[in-house]
């Protein structure tokens, strides 16, 4: 516990994490990894949320499951984490640093610490009903885990299908559950934990598609949900990934997915986000599922591909072929017989048309998570009109509540990456409220010295496990065990029947200790899973975790293999002959500490540069922030008022000043970057300034880079050639100025998206639709005869901006659609201007006078862009702006380790998104600063010296740009090295090895199977 | 709760089956529900079109009467004066400018109303207030076997805020029903299409294709019968199916069109003369003893 | 038009769900999302001079769909309205013909009775029309469906009162 | 069960994040596949070295694959498309040798796709099973014979 020095309140380094969808687990982890202890509270039995069903993700395509199961595995295994599941929060007291929260943990029927996740109750329980997790489109048992995944991976009972609690009969998991786990008396029990801070992430649920009745969802079954159709694409789904008519189990030639389906309508006014983007990823993923002729439509009526990366995804649909409709679809009817479905639309080209489909899928929208009235009232939050989570655009990861804060899409609809970027921007907020907290609840495990077992001869013990029947069932595990003593290097051979309980892990430990055994090997399941357990347990008799090997003999030999049992008896004996052989090659390595600057150094000064740095400093690390220009502010210094209704002059100012008061913030106006070296926690960067010719060498620990845009200009429309053609930025100075021409317009057109696309693909800009709407209404406001016509391509109003759509529409705005090929026509016509454009509802040519001209003119990256990208090694994407390690899960890192990025340098963004993307930055940094020394080393690359010629093979071909060459030979940083070893086999001079992977570690293997074949005891 | 019955224009003319077997079956179930004194007709959607604060006033004059005879609810088999006087009903209730205009013109007639009275549909008071339980009693002549199609037509739901049935799009409470008769409702698409009826005269063409769309869609799920809940619905589907009108004789390309009400008669065991099955274009006849249906 | 139903007009996003609901769209010159359109660009008299608004059944279908609640079907009867008073009539004329004998006999009689109906539509439209339906019109009657003269309606005075004075309101012909 | 009674010995490299997930998968979804598969897990495909290969089928091997993540959306950026070139050169290179190409295959999949592993498995066997025993395995046999 720890005294908060200003206040001398109470402060708990420890927070509670509610919801562990993919916002929540993000939280956790960053938390965690910053010397937070935290509860991970999650309603269901299991974490994953809404992501764990999804096939895969726009716009990368990303697997969901490949990108979400390494972090489910490491917020289970995370010493300071604690998941909670199948809980509830009761209540929560105390104030910001110091609650109290209840917990009802109920009962789960099943005892965590007992299960090992086998499986064998799930297979012999008998009742069945409709999977929740499939949607219905396949069954489940009344004791299951949802996917094969699952964390934790401990069943669940259904006491409302269960016999035995609605018959008091039954029983037949309790008799073959091996282990005792099932405890069919286990009651809820209720706990309380001290927190510093709570975050909410609760998500969202989809809308009840049922009540679109007009569409017959449940009444005709080829008429799916969106999420429906993402379980049908996936590969571990109910049809294992084929596309299947419900009716019939025919693959469907005609596919239509019908857009806001419990969006944008009057009883939910705000747009869901990733329905249109959702749509067209599924619409691609059935065209490769589907034979060749399969055609698929879209219905929609403005494609929201508002993000990065989203148009371009949207290109590549519509080259596969992909139909897109703009009409909203009204009803459905089905034909009786084919079960088909026939839609009445209209075409772009005014045709009515009726069409016939054999499939459907409503992209439904978000809605507020069931129960949220609940959890609000337990935590003391306030929700907004929508029941999602409220708060201010100012300060827009806080709730109504100090100390509480939240993320993902409770706070409103968005995909994934905007959620793993609120969460982070949560952690961070939390980080700065625990800041004296840190490290006091959590403490690194301790382990005994290491024996040192350099030299020695390996002296390997094998432990072969029988999984109860999940192993032994099918391979003859003793006799694995038993032909396991014959092999080299091997003393030692037992069989146990579950290798993962306390009991086994003891005798394990018992076993090294007396045998001397300085290899262990584990014959049993998934290293993904199990390793980092048994690692753990041999460094508590002091044997190095790198002297562990283990062979997957049960996902990869006795579950695929039931049918077979000498077969996978042999096959066994394989896969432990080569782990041991490779056990024999392996030797120690060891994470060394190295010191570490915990300065930043933030790049830009806008709005995200400056909230970076305030967060990084209000936790007390020194921070650098750098900036071009004379004054701090960026792009904020031109706008009148924000479209969240903010004065954009008191945001500036506020942020400024809190900036220069704030003794760790050193700030370098009128300055730029000229070098930088180093790596994570050691970067050493030059920075000369205008004035001072001179230039400063900062050392810093992270990187930030917030370097922000600008508004395009070129002569599109006649802007510059005519007065009254004007840019948005133009026309917001105007306001700022009250320019009279605004008050004295009769009729002022905007045109949208206007942009460099004779040079580059388009990309939507983000920003500008809901900037035109705020406009509207303030043009409305000063002068409200004025008839304001806006030509648009798309509107792009996504989540709670389009009430501001509405509004302007309200308050008499006309909105008329354009497309590339028929573009609007600006002349002058003396001081006014006239433009042509077709009508497209009306199929019409229309002519307006307009006093003015507003031109949407896109954000594009800030001039010295491509440079900076040379100075840091940091990527620049293909619109010019600055690239992140992952655009799902890692949306604030580079890749290369140390250094971030946030706000409009990423990508054209809000003030809101760029606040909490400048919180997440600095989130996301301060897991690397607040560390008292970076432990590095252990699966790196290392090159021996004198084999290298400094090709510059490596430096060429390493994703991480780790490698550098000096004094004639390559330094590999180990504290930036990622593992993968591609350099390892590319250099021509064979001077690199990926230790733990060394050529004779892989090959040990190969040598293993071949000695073992030779020996001709197994079959081949 | 006190009723009053609404019978509309139709019910003693064209629609006389379902007047006939409304009475039938109310006094069998031992309903009380007189007619609306000195009713007039509702202004249907003719006088929306020429004159709202017309069409306001006519219907208010019978919500007017009703409440000086002391009745809390309007009954009409109609779903057509149902949506039309519920219409006027809200009118009055939420839009000041319209209530004054129409307020004067119903004290010309020496009326004025207060607003007092419920509007309902026949169908939503025989399935909620008579109840389904004791409809079931009542069956003697169970109609098993026999297929229909339940069609709600447009105005039983809509407009959603007016008619604020629980499913607009795809109302249950007529299959419900017919569940009770021991009839079998199947799923269909065209419950509630509209069959063109406020046109039937004016348009012939334009209706006899919405009707076909109707019909066909219910032939091929299998109905025997279209079961309707409005004069106005089954009389035009009644009167043109296809470009068979009337007297086209293609016995497989028709469909007989009953009221609800009737097939209750039927499973009440009533007598089909009094119950009007006689007084249609398409004879419902075979199609029930197709089922062993006593007719 | 615009004083009563012109803010939400305003709310239409073009979103063509109207029309793709719409039982006889196919049927009309201009569809409901272009009558909305035009309204919204001012343009009512085109609105006025189309078959549309006589081709609308008035199924509710468009307005119920509508995702920012525009009441189409109540614009098309108004429009209608306005059409009819302004006398702007359709090519084809027999739905203003049928409102005006619909209406004529309800202000006479109070009720709507078939036959004086029918005689006025057919009498102002095409009486070959009538001659069509002949079979039908005897099948009525045979039933006992189709009454010479209705019964006697006793308000019918006091409605033709009550309809002078609505239609005198101010602002209304 | 096998139509010529040869049984090929199969050495499949996989990379941790995807393909040897995958593998796991198939497990937990009780898939059959031949056990004549024996996984080698590397963190990325990006290590696979042609040394690896050669001495698989030096050492008696009939069948080598290499599964990585799906194209573009490796875990180490490009390390799969570093192997896929690799693997390329190798098949080139056992080709020229005599081994012949065919008998090395390089896939990509996702994790999710536990199906598609099982799928993979059976099809690599199945080929290798009609190539019938490796040129050297061949070779050996005789020596021991
Ligand atoms: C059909 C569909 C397809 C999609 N495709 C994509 C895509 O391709 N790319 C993309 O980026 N995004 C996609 N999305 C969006 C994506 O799913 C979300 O952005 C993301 O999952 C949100 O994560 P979250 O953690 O905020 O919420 P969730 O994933 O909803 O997690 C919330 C968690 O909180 C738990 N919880 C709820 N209430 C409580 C409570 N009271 N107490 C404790 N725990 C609680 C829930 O059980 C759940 O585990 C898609 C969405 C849908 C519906
Ligand atoms: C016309 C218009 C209207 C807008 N209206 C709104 C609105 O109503 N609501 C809203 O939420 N958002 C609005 N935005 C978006 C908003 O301006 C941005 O979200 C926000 O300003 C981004 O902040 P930033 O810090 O990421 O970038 P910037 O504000 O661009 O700041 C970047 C800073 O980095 C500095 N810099 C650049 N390169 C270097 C370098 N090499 N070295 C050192 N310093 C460097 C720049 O000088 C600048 O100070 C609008 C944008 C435009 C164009
Ligand atoms: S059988 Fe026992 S150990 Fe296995 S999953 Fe079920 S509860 Fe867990
Ligand atoms: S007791 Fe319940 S959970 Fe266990 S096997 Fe029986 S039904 Fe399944
Ligand atoms: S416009 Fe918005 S709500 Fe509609 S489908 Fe697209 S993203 Fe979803
Ligand atoms: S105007 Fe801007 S926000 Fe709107 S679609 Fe175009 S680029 Fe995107
Ligand atoms: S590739 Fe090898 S030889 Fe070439 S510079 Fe790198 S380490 Fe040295
Ligand atoms: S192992 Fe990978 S990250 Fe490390 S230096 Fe080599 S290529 Fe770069
Ligand atoms: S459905 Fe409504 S919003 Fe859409 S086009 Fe028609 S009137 Fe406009
Ligand atoms: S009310 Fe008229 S315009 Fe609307 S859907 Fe029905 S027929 Fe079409």
């Amino acid at each position: 516990m720890q005294q908060n020095g200003a206040t001398g309140a109470r402060v708990v380094g420890a927070a509670l994490v509610v919801g562990g969808g993919i916002a929540g687990m993000q939280a956790a982890l960053d938390l965690a990894e910053s010397g937070i202890q935290v509860y991970l509270l999650e309603k269901s039995p299991w974490i994953g949320g809404r992501m764990a069903q999804l096939d895969k993700t726009f716009p990368t395509n990303d697997c969901a499951m490949c990108i979400m199961s390494p972090r489910l595995v490491e917020c289970s295994r995370h010493h300071n984490i604690q998941i909670i599941s199948n809980a509830d929060v009761v209540s929560l007291t105390g104030e910001a640093g110091d609650f109290t929260a209840t917990i009802r943990k109920r009962a789960r029927y099943v005892d965590e610490a007992k299960c090992t996740g086998c499986g064998i109750c799930i297979a012999k329980c008998p009742w069945k009903t409709d999977s929740e997790f499939n949607l219905g489109l396949s069954k489940r048992k009344a004791i299951y885990t949802p996917f094969a995944q699952a964390v934790p991976n401990v069943p669940f009972i259904d006491t409302d299908l269960c016999m035995y609690f609605k018959r008091g009969t039954c029983k037949a998991c309790v008799m073959f559950c091996e282990l005792g786990a099932i405890d069919l008396g286990q009651q809820d029990q209720y706990m309380e934990l001290e927190v510093g801070a709570v975050i909410l992430a609760p998500g969202s649920d989809i809308y009840d598609a049922g009540l679109s009745e007009e569409f017959g969802f449940g009444r005709y079954p080829n008429v799916l949900t969106s999420l429906q159709f993402e379980r049908l694409l996936s590969a571990a789904g109910p049809t294992q990934g084929s596309i299947l008519r419900p009716s019939d189990g025919v693959e469907p030639r005609k596919i239509a997915w019908f857009q806001c389906v419990g969006s944008r309508d009057q009883e939910h006014p705000y747009c869901s986000a990733v329905c249109c983007m959702y749509a067209t990823k599924e619409a691609m993923l059935a065209k490769e599922h589907l034979p060749p002729g399969a055609e698929f439509t879209i219905f929609l009526m403005d494609l929201r591909a508002f993000g990065k990366g989203f148009d371009a995804y949207f290109q590549r649909a519509q080259e596969e072929g992909i139909r897109y409709v703009r009409c909203r679809a009204s009803a459905l009817t089905e034909v009786p017989g084919s079960k088909s479905l026939l839609l009445q639309y209209e075409n772009e080209r005014g045709e009515l048309l009726t069409e016939e489909f054999d499939m459907v899928a409503l992209s439904v929208g978000m809605t507020a998570p069931k129960g949220v009235s609940e959890l609000a009232a337990a935590t003391g939050v306030a929700l907004n009109s929508f029941g999602f989570g409220d708060s201010s655009p100012s300060t827009p990861l806080e709730t109504s509540r100090p100390g509480v804060y939240l993320c993902g899409t409770f706070r409103g609809p968005k995909d994934i990456p905007d959620s793993v970027t609120e969460a982070s921007g949560a952690a961070g907020e939390v980080q700065r409220l625990l800041a004296s907290g840190r490290g006091t609840l959590v403490s690194p495990k301790e382990f005994p010295a290491e024996m040192s077992q350099v030299g020695e001869e390996p002296r390997v013990g094998v432990f072969v496990c029988h999984c109860g029947s999940n192993i032994a069932g099918v391979v003859d595990v003793e006799e694995v065990a038993r032909r396991a003593r014959e092999l080299p290097g091997v003393v030692y051979t037992d069989h146990v029947m579950f290798a993962c309980s306390t009991d086994s892990l003891k005798a394990m430990r018992e076993a090294i200790v007396e045998h001397r055994l300085n290899r262990v090997v584990m014959a049993s399941c998934s290293p993904r899973t199990h390793e980092p357990l048994f690692q753990e347990n041999v460094r508590e008799v002091g044997l190095n975790p790198y002297l562990y090997e283990m062979a997957n003999i049960r996902d990869q030999c006795s579950w695929v293999h039931g049918d077979r049992h000498d077969e996978a008896t042999d096959k066994a004996r394989k896969l432990v002959a080569m782990a041991v052989a490779r056990s024999c090659h392996l030797e120690p390595l060891y994470k060394l500490p190295q010191g570490l600057s915990d300065r930043a150094l933030v790049v830009g000064g806008g709005v995200a540069g400056m909230t970076a740095a305030l967060s990084l400093a209000e936790q007390g690390f020194p921070v650098v922030l750098v900036e071009r220009e004379s004054q701090l502010g960026g792009l904020l210094l031109e706008h009148d008022t924000l479209s969240s209704g903010r004065d954009s002059r008191e945001q500036v100012s506020q942020l400024v000043e809190r900036v220069q008061a704030n003794q760790n913030v050193e700030v370098l106006t009128d300055s730029q970057v000229v070098s930088s070296i180093g790596f994570v926690g050691n970067f050493k960067t030059r920075v000369a300034s205008r004035s001072d010719p001179t230039q400063r060498l900062v050392e810093h620990g992270v990187t930030i880079i917030a370097t922000g845009g600008r508004e395009y200009r070129g002569d599109e429309h006649l802007l510059g050639q005519h007065p009254g053609v004007v840019t948005m930025g133009d026309l917001e100075k105007a306001l700022k100025s009250d320019d009279p021409r605004l008050r004295q317009a009769k009729r002022i057109v905007v045109i949208q998206c206007v942009g460099p696309w004779d040079e580059q693909p388009f990309y939507c800009s983000r920003v500008c639709c809901t900037v035109t709407m705020k406009n509207i209404l303030r043009l409305k406001e000063i002068n409200p005869s004025c008839q304001v016509v806006v030509l648009y391509k798309d509107i792009r109003t996504y989540g709670a901006r389009e009430e501001m759509y509405t509004e302007a529409r309200r308050a008499g705005a006309i909105f008329v659609r354009y497309t590339d090929d028929d573009q609007p026509v600006v002349q002058a016509a003396g001081e006014a201007l006239e433009v042509s454009f077709t009508e497209p509802s009306l199929g019409e040519r229309l002519t307006l006078a307009a006093d003015l001209l507003v031109s949407s003119n896109a954000l594009v990256p800030s001039a010295g862009a491509e440079e900076l990208s040379r100075v840091f090694k940091v990527p620049l994407g293909r619109e010019g702006f600055f690239q992140e390690a992952h655009s799902k899960l890692r949306p604030v890192d580079f890749a290369s380790d140390g250094a971030f990025l946030c706000g409009v340098a990423h990508y054209p963004k809000s003030v809101e998104e760029a606040i909490i993307q400048g919180k997440a930055a600095a989130a996301r940094a301060c897991r690397v600063i607040s560390q008292d020394e970076l432990m590095v080393g252990g699966v790196v690359a290392s090159v021996e010296e004198e084999k290298c010629t400094a090709c510059l093979t490596c430096v060429r071909i390493c994703p991480y740009n780790v490698p550098i060459i000096r004094d004639g030979v390559a330094i590999i940083e180990a504290a930036a090295c990622q593992g993968c070893g591609i350099c390892v086999g590319e250099c021509p001079a064979k001077a690199i090895q990926l230790l733990h992977y060394r050529d004779d570690q892989v090959l040990a293997k190969i040598e293993g199977l071949v000695e073992l074949m030779a020996a001709g005891s197994v079959a081949r | 709760m006190s009723y009053a019955f609404y019978p509309g224009c139709a019910l003693s003319a064209s629609a006389l089956p379902y007047g006939m077997s409304f009475r039938e079956v109310a006094r069998a179930l031992g309903m009380d529900i007189p007619e609306l004194e000195d009713w007039n007709c509702c202004g249907a959607t003719c006088f929306q079109t020429l004159d709202e604060v017309s069409a306001i006033s006519l219907s208010g004059r019978n919500l007017a009467l009703t409440e000086r005879s002391g009745s809390q609810e309007l009954v009409t088999p109609c779903s057509g004066c149902f949506a039309a006087l519920e219409k006027a009903n809200q009118h009055l209730a939420h839009d000041s400018l319209l209530r004054t205009q129409a307020a004067a013109a119903l004290s010309e007639a020496g009326l004025s109303y207060g607003g007092s009275v419920r509007v309902r549909h026949l169908l939503d008071v025989m399935v909620k207030d008579v109840g389904l339980d004791a409809i079931k009693e009542k069956v003697t002549q169970p109609l098993t076997g026999l297929k229909v199609a339940c069609y709600y037509g447009c105005l039983l739901t809509r407009p959603h805020a007016i008619a604020r049935d629980a499913h607009p799009e795809y109302p249950v409470s007529m299959d419900r029903l017919m569940a009770v008769l021991g009839a079998e409702a199947l799923d269909w698409s065209y419950k509630t299409q509209c069959c063109g009826a406020s046109l039937a005269l004016a348009r012939p063409d334009m209706v006899t294709r919405l009707t076909t769309r109707i019909l066909d869609n219910a032939r091929e799920v299998g109905a025997d019968v279209v079961v309707a809940a409005c004069p106005l619905c089954q009389t035009n589907l009644d009167a043109y199916q296809g470009e068979h009108a009337v007297n086209g004789s293609q016995e497989n390309k028709t469909i007989p069109i009953v009221y609800f009400t009737e097939l209750m008669g039927l499973a009440f065991g009533l007598s089909p003369r009094a119950l009007g099955f006689d007084k249609h274009f398409r004879d419902p006849a075979p199609a029930l003893r197709s089922h062993s249906l006593v007719i | 038009m615009e004083g009563r139903y012109g803010a939400q007009v305003a709310l239409c996003y073009q979103c063509k769900r109207c029309t793709a609901g719409c039982p006889v769209a196919d049927a009309m010159d201009i569809r409901p999302h272009q009558v909305v359109r035009l309204l919204q660009l001012g343009n009512t008299e085109r609105v006025l001079e189309s078959s549309a608004i006589w081709t609308c059944v008035g199924c509710y279908l468009c307005a119920a769909r509508c995702p920012q609640g525009v009441p189409v079907t109540d614009l098309m009867y108004s429009l209608k309205g306005i059409a009819m008073k302004r006398g702007m009539m359709p090519k084809q004329a027999t739905v203003p013909a049928f409102l005006r004998a619909f209406s004529g006999t309800v202000e006479r009689y109070g009720r709507l009775h078939e036959l004086p109906m029918l005689a006025g539509f057919y009498l102002s439209t095409d009486l070959r029309e009538a001659l069509k339906h002949r079979a039908m019109g005897l099948q009525l009657f045979r039933q006992g469906r189709l009454h010479i003269l209705g019964e006697r309606h006793r308000g019918g005075k006091a409605v033709r009162a009550m309809l002078r004075k609505a239609r005198s309101r101010k602002g209304s012909p | 069960m096998s139509t010529n009674g040869f049984e090929p010995q199969i050495v499949a490299f996989c990379c941790h994040y995807c393909a040897s997930a995958a593998a796991d998968l198939a497990g937990s979804m009780r898939l059959r596949y031949p056990p004549n598969i024996l996984v080698i897990k590397l963190m990325c495909t990006g290590r696979i070295d042609l040394l690896h290969i050669l001495r698989a089928f030096e050492g008696g091997v009939d069948g080598v694959m290499v599964a990585g993540c799906l194209e573009g959306n490796c875990h180490f950026i490009s390390g799969n498309t570093q192997a896929k070139r690799r693997v390329q050169y190798a098949k080139q290179v056992l080709e020229s040798i005599g081994v012949g190409g065919e008998r090395l295959e390089m896939f990509n999949l996702s994790s999710s796709e536990g199906p598609r592993f099982a799928k993979i498995a059976t099809e690599m066997t199945e080929r290798i099973r009609n190539l019938g025993p490796s040129p050297v395995s061949r070779q050996k046999k005789e020596v021991v014979k």
